[in-house]
C-alpha cells in the first residue's frame, strides 16, 4: 500500500457537469498514479482559514498528462468548501494529503455490480477504470433524485459498455429511467434473473443501508464506500466513527472507507 | 549571536523545544510518524487513556464550526494496559517525549492509572484530564468542585513520582480556583485549556451536529478564552503552564508564552496541517532571533499588561 | 399559503419579528437611522445606559480575534436621563421597539433605573445587564451569584410593570442556576449570552491589544457556546429566550430559534454590515417559505436532540 | 455635509508603489465627489468572513473618470486585511460605507504646514489637492523611516509645488532629506524663521503628540486626523474612544478622525 503524504497539488482545470456537480483535475505526485480505487485525499478548499478543516474527496480518475499524474475529483457544491473547490483557478496550488483509507478489494472475474447514488459515484468511475482494465464485466446502476443528479453518466455508460456491461439509470422523480431508488432497480435486475458475484458502492447512507439489506437477502457480497465527517483524514481524531459489527467503532478514514456491507451496524 | 535556546523547563519536566501535540488531536502519535518528524516536537500527549478501552460516542462525532470546531469523540480509546504494552515500546522508536493523558470514571482510576504508567521510563509525564465535557456518566468533572479536584491530584501524586499536570476546564466559571486546588494536591503543571461547551444545530435537519447533542469548542475560535485563563493561572497560581487553545502560528506561540506559558500544545491546527507543530519549531526558533531574543524562558510570562486606569 | 407570520410574542412583550439588534452593537439606535431601516426590526436593544453618565475606558477597547472581536468599552454611556430627554423621543419617531439594556455598580441602582424608565410608555421591555465583564469597580458581577441575583431581579420586579429580560454570562460556569435565579426573582425573558471573557496579546509589543488587558469576546466565534446556553436554558428553565452571539446568516437565526430561542439579537455583524439585521427580517420570511413553515413560533425549540445512546 | 451610504465598490486597479504601499482605485457613488479632506471608509477587504471588521481607510483622492466618481486608497500592507487588499483584481466588487467623520476644517489662506508620518500621508494628499484648488500656499513636511517609506512624495512634491510651497522630507535613517523625525524638521524651520498660520497632520500617534508640543510651543494652531482601532466606522461599537481634553472620550469616528491638536489628551 502506499503511503500517504502531504503535498501540494496544482489545478489543472474545473470541469462543471454542470454545476453543481464538477470535476476539479489536479497534478499531483506521482505515488498516486496507484492508488486504489476507493481511496481518498484531503484537500485544503481555500488558501484562507474559512473553512478551517480540509474536506474528504474520493479519488474519481488517475491518468498521466505528458509526465505528470493527474487525478480528478468528481464533487457537489454542498457548502463553503465545495463552493471555492468549484472556484479554483488554473495553477492555483493546494494542501493535498493522500491517498488515505482502504479502497476497494476489486475481483478478478464478474459479473459485478457497482451501485452508486448521486456524487457517490466518484470512487466507482475509477473502480470502473480498473475493472476495464482487468476485462471484469459489470453493470453500473446509477440513481438520483432526478436525471440531473447523474454526473458525468455517459463515462458511465461508456466504461460499463467497454466492459461487455450496460448502465442502469433510477430517479426517484422518474425523469430518467427506472423510477424510484437505484436499490430497487438493482433488485428488480435481480428479480428478473440477472446474477452478480459483488456489488461495489457508494452513495448516501440509507441507500447504502438498503443495498446491505438486500445483500443479505440475496446473499450477494459486497462492499462500499461510506462517507462520514472527518476532522483529519488519517486517524488523528477519531471523529469518523463507524459503528462495527464487532459492537466498536471503526475509523472511516483508516479502517475504511471501503467496508463489507455485513461489516457496518447500519 | 548563537542559536536561540528553545529547550524549557516545567518544574522537573525538562523539553527539548515548547511545541507538543494535544491529546486526542495526534493520535498516539504514531498516526503522524510518516507524515511529521516526531523526534523534531518538544513532546507528543496521547490520546486520553483510561483503565478499559473504551468504544466512545457514537457518529456524528466532529462539525466545524467558525474558525474552529466541535467535537464529541467520548474518550474512545485501547485502554492503558493495550497502549503500554503495544504502542509505548513503538513511539519509544522516536526521541520524542511523551506524556500521557489520563481520566477515570472513578475516583480512583486516576491513581490507579498512575500507578500503572510510574514504571515506565518512556513516559515522561501524566496529564490528568479532569475537564472533558464529552462523558457524562460518572463524575468525569471532577474538574469542577475545588475540594474534590484537590483530593484527587494529591491521590495521583501518591501514585506516581512522575510530572502530574492537570488540565483545566474552561467551563467551570473559576478555572484560578481550580488551579489553585490542582496546586494543593501537588500538580507540578497546569495544562489550560481542554475544549469548551458547545453545540450546532443544523438549520435544515433540525438535529444537532453531535450525536451527544453538546459538545467541546476548540481551534482559533476559543484562543481568546485560553489566553485569558492561562493569563490569570500562571499570574496567580504560581505553577508552570502549558498553554492550549487554537494555536496556529508563531504569533499565537508568541502570544501565549507571554501570557505565561512555559510551553504550549496545539491541536485543532494539525487537522488542517499534520505538520503544523513541526513547523511552529521552526518558526519559534526564527522568531526567538527576529526578535532578538536568546531563549524561549525570556518571554514566558513578559507580557506588558497595562496598569488599571485611575 | 399566506405570507409567514414573523410576529412573536415572548411572555409581555410582543414583537413584529424576531430580529433584534445587541445592546452596544447599535448605539441608541439613531446611528442607523440613515444605514438601515429601523422599522422593519423587530425591536432595538440600547447601549447598556446607567443612572449617571460614564466616561468609559482608555483605548484601545477593540480588538478583531479569528472570528470574531474583543472589545472594553466599559459600559460608556451618556446616563439615563440625557437617554429619556435627548434620545428616546427621537427613537419615537421610528416604529422600531425600543428595549432599555440597564446596569448599575450598586445593587439599587437597577430598580432605580428600572422605576425611572417604568413611567415611558415608549420603552417596550428592560433587560439587566449583570454580565457585563467589562467594568470591574463595584459587583458588576451580580450576574455569578444566584442568591443575589434573585433578590436583584425582585428588586427590579417591583420597580416596574415592564417585561424584564436578563441576560445571562457565559462566563459562570452554571448558566442554568443562574437563569432559575433570574425566574425566581420574577424575570419575564431571559437573554443569552453576553461576551465571553478574553484576551489577546500583540505579539511584538508584548502589550495586551485592549487596555483593560480583558475583554468580552463576540463573534461567529462564540456561537456555539450561545447555542448550547440557549439550548440548555430554555429546556430547563421555562421561560422564554432571547438567543445572542454572533449571529450573521438566516441559518443562524434558525439554529437559535431551533435551539429555543424566541427572538434573536445581532451584534458584532452590525460592524460589518450596518444592514444585517435588516436583512436577517428578510431573509427569515424567505426561509419560513422555503420551510413550509407558517409562523416563526413552529421553530422555537423545535431542534430534535439525539437520544442519549445506550 | 453628506450622510453616508453603505454602497457596492468597484475596484478599478491596484497600484503597488512598490509594496508594501499601494494605491486602490475605486468606483464610487457619486456623493463622494463632495468628499472632505480627512474623511474616511470603511471597506470590506475580502469577500470571504476572514478578517471579519471591514478596515477604516482616509479618502486620498476623489476625481471623475468618464462619468464616474473614483477615489484613491493609499493604504500599507500590515496585516490580514490590507494584504487581501493589495491582492484586489479590478472588477472586484466589495462593500464600502462612506464618506465618514469629520474632515479638516482647511484654511482660506496660507502658507500653512501639511505634516505626515509615513502612510498618514494619504488624507493629506486631498488636503493637498483642496488646498491647491483654492490657491493657498502650502508646505509638505513628510517623514519616515527611511525614503522606502514616502509613498508617492513625487505627487506630494508636485502638489506643494504647483501651491507655490515645497516638500521637506524627513527620515529617521537619514537615507532622505533631514535626518532625524519630521517634526524635528518642521521645528528647524520654524526655528530659520519660517512661519504657518496653521498644520494639518496625520500620522502615527507619538508623532501627533509631538507636534501637538510644538504647536503649543509655538501657538501655532493645528488638525490632526487619528487613526484608533475602529470596530464599526460609525459610531455604533464605541470602540474609537480618543481621550479628550473635556475629560471624557471623544468618538474617532464620529467626533473625528480630524480633531484640533489642543482638543486631544495625548
Ligand atoms: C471518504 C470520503 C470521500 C468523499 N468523497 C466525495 C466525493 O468524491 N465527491 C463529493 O462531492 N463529496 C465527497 N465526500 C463528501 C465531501 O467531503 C463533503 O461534501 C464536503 O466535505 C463538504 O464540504 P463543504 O465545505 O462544501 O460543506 P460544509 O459547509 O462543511 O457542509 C455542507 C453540508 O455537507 C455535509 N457534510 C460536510 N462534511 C461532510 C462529509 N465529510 N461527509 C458527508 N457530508 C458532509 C454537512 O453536514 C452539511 O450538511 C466524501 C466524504 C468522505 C468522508
Ligand atoms: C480613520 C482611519 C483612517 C485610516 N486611513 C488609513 C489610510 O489611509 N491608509 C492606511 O494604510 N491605513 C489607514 N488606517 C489604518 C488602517 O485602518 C489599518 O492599517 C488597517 O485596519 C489594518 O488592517 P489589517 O487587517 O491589514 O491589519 P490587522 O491584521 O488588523 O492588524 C495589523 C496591525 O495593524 C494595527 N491596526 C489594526 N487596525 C488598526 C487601525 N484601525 N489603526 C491603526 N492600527 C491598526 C494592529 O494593531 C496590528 O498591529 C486608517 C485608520 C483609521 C482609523
Ligand atoms: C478531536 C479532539 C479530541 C480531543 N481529545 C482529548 C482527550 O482525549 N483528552 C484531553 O485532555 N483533551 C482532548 N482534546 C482537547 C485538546 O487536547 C485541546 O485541549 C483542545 O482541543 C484545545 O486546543 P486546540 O484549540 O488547539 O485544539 C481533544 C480535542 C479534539 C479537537
Ligand atoms: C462593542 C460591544 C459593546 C457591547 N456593549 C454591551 C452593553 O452595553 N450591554 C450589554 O448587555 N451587552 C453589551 N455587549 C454584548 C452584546 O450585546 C452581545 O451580547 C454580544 O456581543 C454577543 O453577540 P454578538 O456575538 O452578536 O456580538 C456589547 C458587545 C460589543 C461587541
Ligand atoms: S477523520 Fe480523523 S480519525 Fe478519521
Ligand atoms: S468605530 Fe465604532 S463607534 Fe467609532
Amino acid at each position: 500500500m502506499i503511503v500517504a503524504r502531504d503535498a501540494v497539488a496544482r489545478v489543472v482545470e474545473v470541469v462543471p457537469h454542470p454545476l453543481p456537480y464538477f470535476t476539479l483535475v489536479l497534478e499531483v505526485p506521482d505515488v498516486y498514479a496507484e492508488v486504489t480505487a476507493g481511496q481518498f485525499v484531503m484537500l485544503e478548499t481555500t488558501g484562507g482559514l474559512e473553512p478551517y478543516l480540509r474536506r474528504a474527496f474520493s479519488v474519481a480518475d488517475v491518468s498521466k498528462r505528458g509526465d505528470v499524474v493527474v487525478i480528478e475529483l468528481l464533487a457537489k457544491v454542498v457548502g463553503r468548501g465545495t463552493r471555492a473547490m468549484a472556484e479554483l483557478g488554473r495553477g492555483t496550488r493546494r494542501a493535498l494529503l493522500g491517498p488515505l483509507g482502504r479502497g476497494f478489494d476489486l475481483p478478478e472475474a464478474g459479473p459485478v455490480a457497482l451501485v452508486a447514488g448521486g456524487v457517490g459515484s466518484a470512487p466507482l468511475l475509477l473502480a470502473s477504470r480498473r475493472l476495464a482494465a482487468r476485462g471484469v464485466r459489470f453493470d453500473f446502476f446509477y440513481g438520483g433524485r432526478s436525471a440531473a443528479d447523474l454526473p458525468r453518466r455517459d463515462d458511465f455508460a461508456r466504461a460499463a459498455q467497454a466492459a461487455g456491461g450496460r448502465l442502469v439509470v433510477a430517479t426517484e422523480d422518474g425523469s430518467e429511467g427506472f423510477r424510484g431508488r437505484v436499490t430497487e432497480a438493482l433488485a428488480a435486475e435481480l428479480d428478473a434473473g440477472r446474477a452478480y458475484r459483488a456489488t461495489y458502492s457508494c452513495g448516501p447512507m440509507p441507500m447504502l443501508a438498503a443495498l446491505a439489506r438486500l445483500s443479505a437477502e440475496r446473499g450477494m457480497p459486497g462492499e462500499a464506500a461510506l462517507e462520514t465527517e472527518m476532522g483529519c483524514g488519517f486517524g488523528a481524531c477519531l471523529g469518523c466513527a463507524v459503528p462495527h459489527v464487532s459492537g466498536r467503532f471503526a475509523l472511516c478514514c483508516q479502517d475504511g472507507p471501503v467496508f463489507r456491507l455485513d461489516e457496518v451496524r447500519w | 549571536m548563537s542559536a536561540p535556546a528553545l529547550a524549557v523547563r516545567l518544574g522537573a519536566l525538562e523539553l527539548p523545544n515548547p511545541i507538543l501535540t494535544a491529546s486526542g488531536t495526534f493520535g498516539y502519535g504514531l498516526e503522524f510518524a510518516h507524515l511529521s518528524d516526531l523526534g523534531r516536537l518538544g513532546g507528543i500527549v496521547t490520546k486520553g487513556l483510561s483503565l478499559e478501552p473504551l468504544a466512545g460516542n457514537p457518529p456524528p462525532r466532529v462539525a466545524e464550526t467558525r474558525g474552529g470546531m466541535l467535537n464529541s469523540i467520548g474518550l474512545q480509546n485501547i485502554g492503558i494496559e493495550r497502549f503500554l504494552a503495544e504502542v509505548l515500546p513503538r513511539l519509544e522508536r522516536f526521541p520524542a517525549r511523551v506524556l500521557v493523558n489520563l481520566f477515570g470514571y472513578e475516583f480512583d482510576d486516576y491513581a490507579r492509572l498512575a500507578e500503572r504508567v510510574d514504571p515506565y521510563p518512556g513516559i515522561a509525564a501524566v496529564e490528568l484530564n479532569v475537564s472533558c465535557p464529552n462523558v457524562r456518566k460518572g463524575g468525569i468533572e471532577f474538574g469542577h468542585d475545588p475540594e474534590v479536584l484537590a483530593r484527587l491530584v494529591a491521590s495521583v501524586r501518591r501514585a506516581t513520582a512522575k510530572p502530574i499536570a492537570v488540565k483545566l476546564s474552561p467551563n467551570s466559571g473559576a478555572p484560578v480556583a481550580l488551579a489553585e486546588a490542582a496546586r494543593e494536591g501537588g500538580a507540578d503543571i497546569l495544562s489550560a485549556i481542554n475544549t469548551v461547551l458547545g453545540m450546532s444545530i443544523d438549520p435544515w435537519t433540525r438535529r444537532p451536529r453531535l450525536r451527544t447533542n453538546r459538545g467541546g469548542l476548540s481551534g482559533p475560535a476559543i484562543r481568546p478564552i485560553a489566553v485569558r485563563i492561562v493569563f490569570d493561572v500562571a499570574r496567580q497560581v504560581g505553577l508552570p503552564v502549558i498553554g492550549i487553545g487554537g494555536i496556529e502560528t508563531v504569533d499565537d506561540v508568541v502570544e501565549f508564552l507571554l501570557a505565561g506559558a512555559s510551553a504550549v500544545q496545539v491541536g485543532t491546527a494539525l487537522f488542517r496541517d499534520p505538520r503544523a507543530a513541526e513547523r511552529l519549531v521552526d518558526g519559534l526558533a526564527a522568531r526567538l532571533g527576529e526578535l532578538g531574543v536568546a531563549s524561549v524562558g525570556e518571554l514566558v510570562g513578559a507580557v506588558r499588561p497595562w496598569e488599571s486606569p485611575k
